[in-house]
């Protein structure tokens, strides 16, 4: 039987990623009494295996690729390999500073911060190492872990996960990734950037599938440039291990072999075993079901990160961490808009978007409402000084405004903050075109888009 | 002095209004159309949001007491 | 005497730069006659010696920089040198590729180009190799050149101009830069990637001298942590040649010994000997006097671009050539708001601003009224993984709008475009903190900024 710690909170959160964090951090800034139940390391899969390091492996793969390209524009550099060594120093150091500035700021509020296994005791208690914590309100955030295939084993070395991969000690000469979304993508381009041989198998008809299919198409255009081999509309039907290697055949008939395989079909939620049935919590597959205030079926409990069926992502994470602890401290906060939500894939080429896409358009508003606009990136001055290429794809409804912003590019994802402003503000092209934008800057790019949408094109045809 | 010149109109039936004014409405649950309008070229201000939202639970107010 | 082009056109442009060629396109756009008078290249200073053609030597020495730094990133590469030829060749690739584009727009649409130098010879007549172009109105933008201090000659060689730097066929072991602005930092930071021991020129107390004091400090540090030296605060006295390069003299009374001199002190209008004053148009220093619609005292004639004492900045030259062309059409276009203009610089790290200063926003509201507030880049993950420092500072008006957005930091120029709509839109700082901004980006600095300038910062503390 459990001890009970003595205070009764008002909120004690379970698991420290993303959504957990966030939500202690606002939610003591409002005045609650906050426990939060960290059995790893604050900041979670996001600071630790997450976001953080693979953007760090796409830098580093980017500076190798400018010490390849150099001669280009006219300085003579020697690429000479890839230390990984060096490479995981540069990614642990990355991570090291965010974790001890995360910490520090966790220090600074009130947060009583509890290292340990939790398990949701009742609707209103959380048992960790035999102590019970007890809230008025539970907030569930302890995310997600990757999934595989039936049949298809994880043995951390030859068939990996992103987690066996973050810290892998050697350069593979070649490689399958199983998933072409957004980690399976980000991956190959790092990847293929340190000298892999990459090919990518993916189920869905394309790559980033649940981008506009153009992004997509320019993605595709630009790996095959990069000699990043894929199979789309393949189904994986399994995998042998060869003498140092490993074999991947897919429904079609075809084979890939390779060093390692990269498993990156998904991420599920970890849910199981957490007691979370047994306060009556509503789930569906794993995952906490939430009304748009992230409460569960349970009133004193929230869910909020990528145990709740919304999109899995860090800032995700973090809205929906700070819109609960601001509808228990007594604000209104407004539902999340999770269209209005960005989403940049930091492969080389970035793809990024914010609204929705051509097609969801066309369903919502019918088929003659919707106008699109591509801007190509050839037109952008500051684009061909960086030697990238894409475009930028408009969505409107006609005379209305912009539902979608659709970026393919390399740097692009930087471009999603002014694109998140354009879409959540209902704003016209004509109000975008009105404001001259900075030359020579690829957000320049996102101006002259949305002059040739307001029908004055300016370095654009008409 | 500069001759006064409409900002640019909304089309499609909008009222007029800054962005993130028209946000502002949205998520205040506020049409627009119905918001007397201050601002330069008649467009809707911050402040007639917060007036006409004040002016909407005074109203309130009293049919909530019955 | 003149012969006389058989057509009266709406509107007779001359020069073909940034404000010129805008006003061109555009115009055409809207159905106006459109003569384009050009001496030497469409595109003007922007394309042909000033933005691209700086943006490009900057990039390659970015791409200097990071193979020198490549092992901070783990990647095994040796910097060898620039090898000049190869960076102009870039660099002129970079020009002909967007001055093909340019031209293929001008000739796409109805405009008749025509290639001389012009003349102004009455309200509504330009001459050009002695024939007479005439047209209902005119617009003047003829640009401007580089200024010098007086008794101080260009000679082109050890002396010179950043035109003669965009094509100067050697790297300097050495190089005096007089002048702290835009341009003469510019070229600092990129010599400096290529080797060159620089010294910067100031006569005012600090760097970028416009910006907000903040920035200015920000940039300075940064300079000195890359090893290039300034003098603040010091006027030029003189230059004499040595052996092999100059000696410049200080009024404090140091002199700094380098292999050329830089003259970086502003760029003067060309106005003179255009038949400009014959014609009637209200000048002051040679600049052409407009009202807020780029009309000058002679009814018929506008002028746009660094013509004018506006801001000498390609996107403005845009912004008023679309302006005067929109009003001729017979359209109400809206006043420019200069401090809603973007400004970049374009230097390692780089500065950006849109809005106003700390220090103008306590003139024009009190200083009881004004809040600031600065982000540190040192707790955003992207700016991390790049290894680069800086800030943003916001200026708010207390509780009201966000007015002034000041960024250093690489890549912080690309942010301008997100900042330029919270200015020109006069949004809350409550009102970009609603939105949560992409993670792990640059643009997410944006977005805790105004989170904490909200009174609810997440990352930051506080
Ligand atoms: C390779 C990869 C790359 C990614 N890149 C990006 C990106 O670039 N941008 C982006 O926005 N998102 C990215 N994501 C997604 C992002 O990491 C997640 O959306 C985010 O971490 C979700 O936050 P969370 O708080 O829901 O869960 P998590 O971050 O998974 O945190 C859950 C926490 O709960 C703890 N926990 C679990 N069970 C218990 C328990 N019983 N008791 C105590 N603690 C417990 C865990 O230890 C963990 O710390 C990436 C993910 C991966 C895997
Ligand atoms: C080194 C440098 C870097 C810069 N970097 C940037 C930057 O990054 N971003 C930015 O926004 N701005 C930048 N600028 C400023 C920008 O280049 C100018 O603001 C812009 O070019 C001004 O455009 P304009 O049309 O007024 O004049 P110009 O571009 O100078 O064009 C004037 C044109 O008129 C022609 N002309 C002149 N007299 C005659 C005549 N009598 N007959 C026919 N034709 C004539 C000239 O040949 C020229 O083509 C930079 C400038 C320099 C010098």
């Amino acid at each position: 039987m459990a001890n009970d710690a003595s205070t009764v909170f008002d909120v004690v959160i379970l698991g420290g990623g993303s959504g957990g964090y966030a939500a202690a951090l606002r939610a003591s800034q409002l005045g609650l009494d906050v426990a939060l139940i960290e059995k790893d390391k604050v900041g979670g899969t996001c600071l630790h295996n997450g976001c953080i390091p693979t953007k760090a492996l796409l830098h580093a793969g980017e500076i190798a690729d400018q010490a390849r390209e150099s001669a280009q524009f006219g300085i003579n550099a020697t690429f000479e390999g890839v230390d990984i060594a060096g490479v995981h120093k540069y990614k642990d150091g990355v991570i090291s500073g965010l974790y001890k500035g995360l910490q520090g700021l966790i220090a600074l509020r009130k947060i009583t911060y509890v290292a340990g296994a939790g398990r949701l005791t009742s609707p209103t208690t959380v048992e960790v190492n035999g102590e019970r914590y007890e809230g008025r309100h539970i907030i569930l955030a302890t995310g997600s872990v990757p999934k595989s295939l039936p049949g298809l084993e994880i043995d951390g070395d030859r068939v990996i996960t992103s987690d066996h991969a973050l810290v892998l000690d050697r350069i593979p000469k070649s490689a399958v990734v199983l998933g072409g979304g957004v980690i399976g993508v980000e991956f190959a381009s790092a990847w293929k950037s340190f000298g892999v041989d990459v090919t990518i198998v993916e189920a869905l008809p394309h790559l980033v599938p649940v981008e506009d299919e153009n992004s997509s198409k320019l993605l595709e255009r630009a790996f095959r440039k990069r000699g990043i081999k894929f199979e789309l509309g393949s189904r994986f039907s399994g995998v042998e291990y060869t003498q140092d290697g490993i074999r991947v055949s897919l429904e079609n008939g075809k084979q890939v072999e390779a060093e390692l395989l990269l498993v990156a079909v998904g991420r599920g939620p970890v849910s199981q075993g957490l007691g979370y049935e047994e306060a009556g919590v509503a789930m569906d597959r794993g995952y906490i079901l939430v009304d748009e205030y992230m409460q569960t079926s349970v009133p004193t409990i929230s869910a909020v990160g990528d145990l709740v069926p919304t999109l899995q992502l860090a800032h995700v994470g973090f809205a929906e961490g700070i819109l609960v602890a601001e509808r228990l401290a007594g604000l209104r906060p407004v539902p999340i808009d999770y269209d209005g939500v960005p989403r940049v894939t930091y492969c080389h080429p970035e793809v990024a978007s914010v609204g929705i896409t051509e097609e969801k358009a066309k369903e919502l508003y019918g088929a003659d409402k919707v106008v699109t606009l591509k801007y190509n990136l050839g037109g952008n001055g500051k684009s061909k000084i960086l030697k990238t290429q894409g475009e930028i794809k408009l969505v409107q409804v006609r005379d209305g405004a912009v539902v979608g912003v659709h970026m393919v590019g390399d740097r692009m994802g930087e471009q999603v903050g002014e694109a998140q402003l354009i879409y959540n503000w209902e704003a016209l092209p004509s109000e975008v075109a009105q404001l001259v934008h900075a030359h020579p800057t690829q957000n320049e790019a996102l101006g002259e888009a949305h002059l040739a949408l307001a029908g004055k094109p300016l370095h654009a045809h008409d | 002095a500069p001759e006064p010149v409409a900002a640019p109109q909304p089309t499609g039936g909008k009222a007029l209004a800054k962005p993130p004014v028209r946000k502002l409405a949205k998520d205040m649950g506020i049409d627009l159309a119905e918001v007397a309008a201050t601002g330069p070229g008649g467009s809707v201000t911050r402040e007639d949001l917060h007036a006409f939202a004040a002016a909407r639970t005074e109203q309130a107010a009293p049919a909530a007491a019955e």
